[in-house]
């Protein structure tokens, strides 16, 4: 058989009837938690701004999903897949070396792109096509920011993985808290770092006024447990983001000394989307955790962009920009010029719950006060 | 007379491939989608980027019986090599593709001279020593050249537009295919020339090489490099396929992959190292989907456990060919058509370890 | 001062932890030949069953530390001894393929774990002491490194003994270099091949509990992180010698750790070159019996 | 059948998937010296190794009445069949006594048997700590022999024993052989033909895989034109220059 | 013999000690062109070590060896080999993988030239090729070209080494006991390829043997190691009347 001639310009006709949304995301491998969260969000979401029809506008959104598995490879492989077949829309991933490949298989080949839970800033604004559901790097900083009332003369050490995340953070806290007047000064530890006490004691002998932790990874534990050995805990107040639910036991005993600066867990926000959220994945039977929001979100602007945009592309882009609405997280801002999502976001503090761990909310930062800078 | 029923053969696949995407052909549960589809191009390409790949570590591993540890830095190089040269300078896509390979040539010059110094297992320790310092110096982003964790992307300005977006899949799968015969023709090259000979020599008996009076060190260097430019060459497709690379290109793991390509294939033949890439690529790809099928979902627990992780398959399936099918592929097939010479695959392998405790007659 | 006393007791807790890693590997290797990939993964699992057991009796008492020593080394031993009958003994004197069977059995069983306890780290407490520090000199030092130093030298102590005081060690090295000959004198080979993979699986097990509290969590990649040391302590320290895997590791930590903090975090990066160096120089390893 | 210690029959064995011994039977007295005889590649260390088990092989082998062609080769062994292989093969990377001892089995050592050693080979002894691997080509092959001299065995087989030695160690190890088999048969592949004539009571020749002729050592030598039919060579007719042979009678 | 010629290999004053051990002593020896020189002495005297430090496998710790009046005493193996020097191993040493016809292939080039080239192709028709199995064919081998070296019998790869050797060309040759494990019906025919070598050639060689018999019908002058050092280096009558020789070597002393 003889492949069919390429001028056939497929599903050109006006009424579109249906539209297809590729959603690929670790579903196996290292982020596959990450991942479930995400789906789970998507399809509670895409429930929640289709009434439950999968329909918008008379337009059935049909959703393949594919497994990214964390390998870069397999992401390119699904997304040509997809654009391939004629998919206009793509969203997900909760790997951020993967959502810039996706970001620019979008610019290429001209669709849509919502990425997930991908943190790195460098997504903001990369190009036309790409939003963002999540909340990104710069806006961790900002919260972590607010917990000092006046940062004008103090010395802010940030203590991150030199990578990319680490150096990504290290570097929004120059700009951003530096900006304000703090003396910021970076201790980036090699991310295949073993051993901490030594790079503990640096930390404390630094003499800071507020200690930012950026660390992700399996060494967190022991890496909070050194700094509690040290002492740095008696020297200044410690930051650092909240991580996902399976996270909460590595801080170990000192979790109740940690300021923690939060995207999003289930009790921060008290709206209705966010209810309806928690019930529609509990109602499936999973829990709601840190990316869950993002897959929400995502829906809820895929949904906007093809009730605005009747799967056209450019329609779609435009439909999203400066596009305003509720979400888990509250009221949320698609930014007009660099697709930022202005959000709000929470500080927090652990409390020991039974066995584990359990979030508690001290304030909701409001979104135009983390607000990223735009990116140029 | 016989020679020529190969190479007829080889032709005809080539041509065969050539038109694949010009043709529907849907093969179900292994492409995504009919031949034209960029799904399956992709797809397909990407098999011919690691068969090429496999095909230079065969080169090492068969013929010159190079256990190495440390091959994907080749192909590292060739991927940021380019990535980076597109993105910092002007140069437009072909010549900045060669200076890519002088300059991964040069570093597989470089680092090979070192590693040859050893043989055995401490050549695999040193060459996995320095594509370990290669990939921490990625994953490092020095001056945010590589892009660290988050990999780097390729820069399209200067690449010509038929090779760029997904309607031009088909373009680069036809570069692919290019670059598998290239690899192709040089490691029959290199393998048919005198100094592949040597180098083959070399791996059976370096003593009695040089006491034929040959240097056994030079006729590895250039196996070992000849190799080396061929991944990096196979990492420059990469890049352009990929539009993109990630530190994974450079790791420990990678090497680790063409190697169980290459025992799948059996150590020692081309085409085996060809088929070792591809069966491992569709594999590695599709498996994803058969994990995550339903008919897998509804199995008790025991089963469906491991049958959902496609890693576990996968590693199964290797330890189930290196021990029931001694030879790989390649190896099996001889057997069965009773062409099995003087060179099996594991043969082979026995050579690239006995290297290391070859004992000298006595030395002070 | 303290900053260096601290380097100093810290990497010595570090290289022991690399010794309790690659006293196995290197034991394995040396006597059999066999380059095991699969030992991160006796070293995982002995790790998280030993856990398991601790927390069944209360992780936090010294009785639930101990069984979970005890369990560790005991199904390390069990999946090692699993191993060598099931996929190494059928391919002897092939050593290559032994190598790449274990390279299977590591893919394998990293993705096996993943599918069964998921792949986010189960962070772990111990007894309240291990997480206490003792100061020296003006340095507060975490009191698990003093117990890893122990047992390692305990293991260190235990093999060497094993392998001198026992025919054993003979038979084995015999065995490696032709095995056909010494079954004809009469020796059953396979029964010394096997208890070796035993005790290299103990010594995994082992190391998989204390490398779990050391870091304070147990994950699928536990022992893959590790197993890259243990390789570069193994070759450093020469094939098959035990003393000098054991050298190497402190002098490997010890170095990651003072090129960690003085020279901008660049430990992995010397020690690799530090390998390449010693290979190029001594071929045979520091203590490895000259080729 | 107990003038017969070790009986082969229909033995066939392969190595690699390839068949090196087709089909050969032959029986060893109970006491004395019986030798394999043959031109190069014929099969006869095949032959022992198929005995030993270290080939596989099909056939029947009896020794001393029980049947041990399905027992692996340790079992074997342990039976108390003494074996010294062709190319020396002794463990270059122990000592010279971590070889003797590692050759040691229990229960079939006795100290006139060292003692037996330690005068054969005074050579061993000075070098009990050296690295096998180190000694030179005679030095291992005297290493070899101890090995199984060592035990009290029920039958020795012995491959070239005198292959790379000097001519007064050759002498030395001959006579050492003919005491031995005054407690011990032996099983003996030999191309120094001297050493046959002096040694071998009975004598089995192969070629291509088979039995091709058994009988008395001494006819067969004695027939010149059955020598040269089997073995390629003149039976040893006294030389001119009579100081150049091999070992003086 | 003309004395005036250079000597094919000179090693003076040669030593070498390993640990607290001394393998070899004082060693002197001058083999002039074309001779034919035979090694013995009792197993241990360091026969197969003087070959080793001749062809560059081992250093010595003391002395000079000189092939053709060049010093080559630090030079490396291949680079030996390259000036003319040939040997044997007393182990066989072969490519166990390769067949009969590509081991003797691999030496007929080296000769032959150019042969780490990437340029040129082996084929089964070049001159190499047709050489290899000419000399296979004097040993006897010529019906096992295509078997792997490895799965020879013993006897066959000393044979296989002789024609490996013969396809080096070489002007110096060091035998190291070929004729151990040849089957007795072949010795002769291979000491006649050995003989054919010298004459044809020329060549000069040193051969260790303690098959005397052979041994006596081949070389001019015959040298007796003994402890590491040479005890006398004479005429084959000389030697074998010596009363040292026939008490620790030939053991013919009743
Ligand atoms: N490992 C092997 N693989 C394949 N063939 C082999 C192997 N070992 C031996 N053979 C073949 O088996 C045949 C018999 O070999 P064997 O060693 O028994 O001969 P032999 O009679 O002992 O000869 P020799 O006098 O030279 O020692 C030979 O033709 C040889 O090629
Ligand atoms: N590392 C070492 N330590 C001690 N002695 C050694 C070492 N290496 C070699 N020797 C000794 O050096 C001597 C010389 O060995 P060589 O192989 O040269 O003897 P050879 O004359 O060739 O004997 P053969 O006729 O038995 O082959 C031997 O006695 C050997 O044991
Ligand atoms: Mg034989
Ligand atoms: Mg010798």
């Amino acid at each position: 058989a003889c492949a069919p001639s390429a001028d056939g310009d497929g599903g050109s006709s006006d009424d579109v009837e249906t539209v297809e949304v590729g959603v690929i995301t670790s579903e196996t491998g290292p982020l596959a938690a990450y991942g479930q969260a995400f789906l789970d969000g998507f399809d509670a979401g895409l429930d929640h701004a289709t009434d439950g029809t999968g329909e918008v506008d008379g337009i059935k959104i049909e959703v393949r999903n594919g497994d990214d598995t964390g390998d870069a490879d397999k992401a390119v492989q699904l997304t040509k897949e997809y654009i391939g077949d004629g998919v206009k829309i793509l969203t997900g991933t909760v790997s951020s070396g993967i959502a810039l490949g996706v970001a620019e298989q979008a610019e290429q080949n001209k669709i849509l792109y919502v990425s997930g839970a991908a943190a790195a800033d460098a997504i903001t604004g990369i190009n036309g096509h790409t939003f963002r559901s999540g909340r990104q790097s710069m806006q961790d900083v900002a919260t972590a920011g607010q917990f000092l009332d006046d940062l004008d003369g103090k010395k802010v050490v940030v203590y991150a993985q030199d990578d990319a995340f680490g150096q990504g953070n290290a570097a929004a806290v120059e700009a951003l808290l530096g900006a304000q007047g703090a003396k910021v000064q970076p201790l980036l530890v090699g991310s295949d770092i073993k051993e901490f006490t030594s790079f503990s004691q640096q930390l404390k002998d630094a003499k800071p006024d507020l200690v930012f932790v950026a660390w992700a990874g399996e060494t967190t534990g022991s890496m909070w447990q050194s700094l509690e050995q040290q002492g740095v805990f008696d020297v200044a107040p410690i930051v650092t983001g909240l991580g996902d639910v399976a996270s909460y036991g590595a801080y170990g005993p000192v979790a109740e000394k940690i300021s923690f600066l939060s995207h999003y867990f289930a009790a921060a926000p008290d709206n209705d989307v966010n209810a309806a959220m928690i019930e529609a994945v509990e109602g499936a039977g999973s829990t709601v955790d840190l990316f869950t929001p993002d897959g929400f979100t995502a829906a809820q602007m895929i949904v906007h962009a093809i009730e605005e945009g009747q799967g056209d592309v450019e329609a779609m882009v435009d439909a999203l920009e400066g596009h305003s609405f509720t979400a888990p997280k509250g009221e949320v801002t698609v930014r007009e010029s660099d697709h930022a999502l202005v959000q709000d976001m929470y500080q927090a503090k652990l409390v020991e719950d039974g066995d584990g761990w359990k979030p508690e909310l001290i304030e909701t930062v409001p979104a135009d006060e983390v607000a990223p800078p735009e990116a140029g | 007379m016989r020679r020529f029923t190969p190479v007829g053969l080889g032709l005809a696949l080539v041509v065969a491939l050539a038109v694949l995407p010009l043709l529907s052909i849907q093969v179900p549960g292994i492409l995504p989608g009919p031949t034209y589809t960029p799904g399956a191009l992709q797809l397909l390409a990407l098999c011919m980027v690691y068969a090429s790949l496999a095909l230079s570590y065969n080169l090492l591993l068969g013929t010159g019986g190079l256990l190495s540890f440390g091959h994907a830095l080749y192909f590292g190089a060739g991927a940021y090599g380019l990535g980076i040269l597109l993105e910092r300078t002007d140069l437009s896509l072909w010549p900045a593709i060669g200076l890519t390979l002088v300059g991964a040539g040069a570093v597989a010059v470089l680092t090979g001279a070192v590693s040859l110094r050893v043989s055995g297992i401490p050549f695999a320790m040193v060459t996995l020593a320095f594509a370990q310092a290669g990939s921490v110096l990625v994953r490092r982003n020095p001056e945010g050249l590589t892009g660290g964790e988050e990999g780097l992307s390729l820069d399209t300005e200067h690449v010509p537009a038929a090779l760029v977006g997904v309607v031009n899949t088909r373009n680069l799968y036809w570069l692919a295919l290019a670059i598998v015969v290239v690899a192709y023709l040089v490691v029959l090259w290199i393998d048919r020339s005198r100094v592949g000979h040597v180098a083959a020599a070399a791996r059976e008996n370096e003593l009695r090489v040089r006491a034929l009076g040959l240097q056994p060190y030079t006729a590895k260097l250039v196996v070992f490099v000849a190799g080396g430019l061929i991944a990096s060459l196979t990492g420059v497709m990469y890049l352009l396929l990929q539009s993109g690379t990630v530190p994974r290109a450079v790791g420990a793991d990678l090497t680790i992959t063409v190697l169980v390509m290459v025992v799948l294939g059996g150590v020692g033949s081309r085409w085996g190292a060809i088929v070792g890439g591809v069966i491992y690529t569709l594999l590695n790809q599709r498996l994803t989907l058969l994990a995550g099928s339903d008919a897998v979902d509804s199995l008790p627990a025991v089963l469906h456990v491991p049958l959902s992780e496609p890693m576990f398959i996968l590693g199964a399936l290797f330890i189930l060919v290196v021990l029931f099918v001694p030879g790989g592929i390649a190896g099996t097939t001889r057997r069965l058509t009773g062409r099995d010479r003087t060179r099996s695959g594991s043969a082979v392998l026995e050579a690239a370890d006995q290297a290391d405790d070859k004992v000298l007659e006595p030395q002070p | 001062m303290s900053t260096f006393v601290l380097l100093l007791a810290t990497g010595l807790g570090l290289g022991a932890l690399y010794f309790l890693v690659a006293s196995g590997l290197s034991l394995i290797y040396g006597l059999m030949h066999v380059l095991n990939f699969a030992h991160g993964s006796f070293l995982t699992l002995g790790a998280f069953l030993g856990y398991a057991a601790a927390q069944r009796l209360d992780a936090t008492s010294w009785f639930g530390f101990l069984a979970s020593i005890v369990v560790g080394a005991g199904v390390g031993a069990v999946v090692a001894t699993l191993t060598e009958l099931l996929l190494i003994r059928p391919l002897y004197e092939r050593h290559i393929e032994q190598v790449l069977v274990t390279v299977g059995l590591s893919l394998a069983s990293v993705a096996l774990f993943e599918g069964i306890w998921g792949t986010d780290p189960d962070f772990i407490r111990g007894p309240a002491w291990l997480e206490q520090t003792t100061t020296l000199a003006g340095a507060r030092i975490p009191n698990d490194r003093f117990l890893i130093i122990g047992l390692a030298a305990l293991v260190l102590l235990a093999i060497v003994v094993f392998l001198r005081r026992t025919r054993y060690g003979m038979v084995i090295r015999a065995g490696v270099e032709n095995r056909a000959m010494v079954t004809a004198l009469g020796i059953d080979v396979r029964t010394a091949f096997t208890l070796v993979f035993a005790i290299g699986g103990a010594a995994a097990g082992l190391g998989g509990v204390l490398a779990a509290h050391y870091f304070g969590y147990v994950s699928p990649s536990l022992g893959g992180g590790l197993l890259i040391f243990a390789f570069i302590v193994t070759v450093i320290g020469g094939l098959g010698s035990l003393t000098g895997a054991a050298i190497a590791s402190v002098g490997v930590a010890l170095l990651q750790q003072f090129a960690n903090y003085y020279a901008g975090g660049t430990g992995d990066f010397v020690i690799v070159l530090a390998l390449a160096a010693v290979l190029l120089v001594r071929p045979s390893g520091l203590m490895g019996k000259a080729a | 059948m107990t003038d017969k210690i070790l009986v082969v029959d229909h033995l066939a064995a392969s190595v690699a998937g390839q068949q090196v011994v087709e089909d050969v039977s032959f029986s060893v007295p109970a006491t004395g010296i019986t030798a394999v005889l043959g031109r190069n590649g014929v099969g006869k260390t095949s032959t022992l190794k198929g005995v030993l088990g270290l080939y596989q092989r099909t056939g029947e082998v009896t020794l001393a009445g029980e049947r041990i062609d399905d027992l692996p080769t340790h079992k074997v062994v342990q039976r108390g069949v003494g074996y010294v292989p062709e190319d020396r093969e002794v463990f270059s990377k122990l000592t010279v006594a971590e070889n003797l001892r590692l050759a040691e089995r229990k229960g079939a050592v006795t100290a006139e048997r060292r003692q037996l050693v330690e005068r054969l080979f005074p050579d061993l002894v000075e070098r009990r700590d050296q690295m096998a691997g180190t000694l030179s080509g005679g030095q291992q092959q005297m290493v070899a022999l101890a090995r199984a001299l060592v035990n009290d065995n029920r039958v020795l087989l012995v491959d070239e024993p005198t292959k790379g030695l000097a001519p007064l160690i050759v002498e030395q190890v001959t006579e050492a052989l003919r005491e031995a088999s005054a407690t011990v048969p032996i099983l003996l592949v030999e191309q120094n033909l001297e050493v046959v004539r002096r040694l071998a009571g009975e004598a089995v020749v192969v070629a291509g895989g088979r039995v091709v002729h058994t009988g008395p050592a001494a006819d067969l030598l004695a027939d010149e034109a059955l020598t040269q039919r089997l073995l390629g060579v003149h039976a040893e007719t006294p030389d001119s220059r009579p100081d150049s042979r091999q070992v003086a009678p | 013999m003309s004395t005036t010629a250079t000597p094919a290999l000179q090693v003076k004053d040669l030593g070498l000690k390993i640990g607290g051990a001394t393998i070899l002593e004082d060693v002197d020896l001058e083999v002039a062109q074309g001779s034919f020189i035979g090694v013995i002495g009792p197993n241990g005297a360091g026969k197969t070590t003087l070959f080793n430090v001749v062809s560059g496998i081992a250093r010595p710790t003391s002395g000079t060896v000189h092939l053709g009046g060049r010093d080559v005493t630090g030079t490396s193996v291949h680079r030996r080999a390259r000036a003319g020097l040939g040997r044997t191993f007393q182990t066989s040493s072969l490519f166990p993988q390769l067949s009969v016809r590509e081991n003797v292939r691999m030496a007929s080039q080296v000769g032959l030239g150019g042969s780490l080239s990437p340029w040129r192709f082996p084929s089964r028709t070049d001159r190499a090729t047709r050489e290899a199995e000419e000399h296979l064919g004097e040993v006897g081998l010529g019906d096992k070209l295509d078997l792997a070296a490895g799965s020879l019998s013993h006897g066959d790869k000393r044979k296989l080494e002789i024609a490996v050797l013969r396809a080096t060309d070489a002007d110096v040759v060091l035998l190291d006991e070929p004729m151990a494990g040849v089957g007795s019906g072949d010795v002769a025919g291979l000491s006649d390829t050995i003989r054919q070598m010298h004459r044809e050639k020329g060549s000069t060689i040193l051969m260790v043997e303690h098959h005397m018999e052979v041994l006596l019908g081949l070389v001019d002058k015959v040298a007796v190691m003994y402890f590491g050092t040479i005890i006398a280096f004479d005429t084959p009558d000389a030697i074998m009347s010596n009363p040292t020789v026939q008490s620790a070597y030939l053991g013919t002393s009743a």
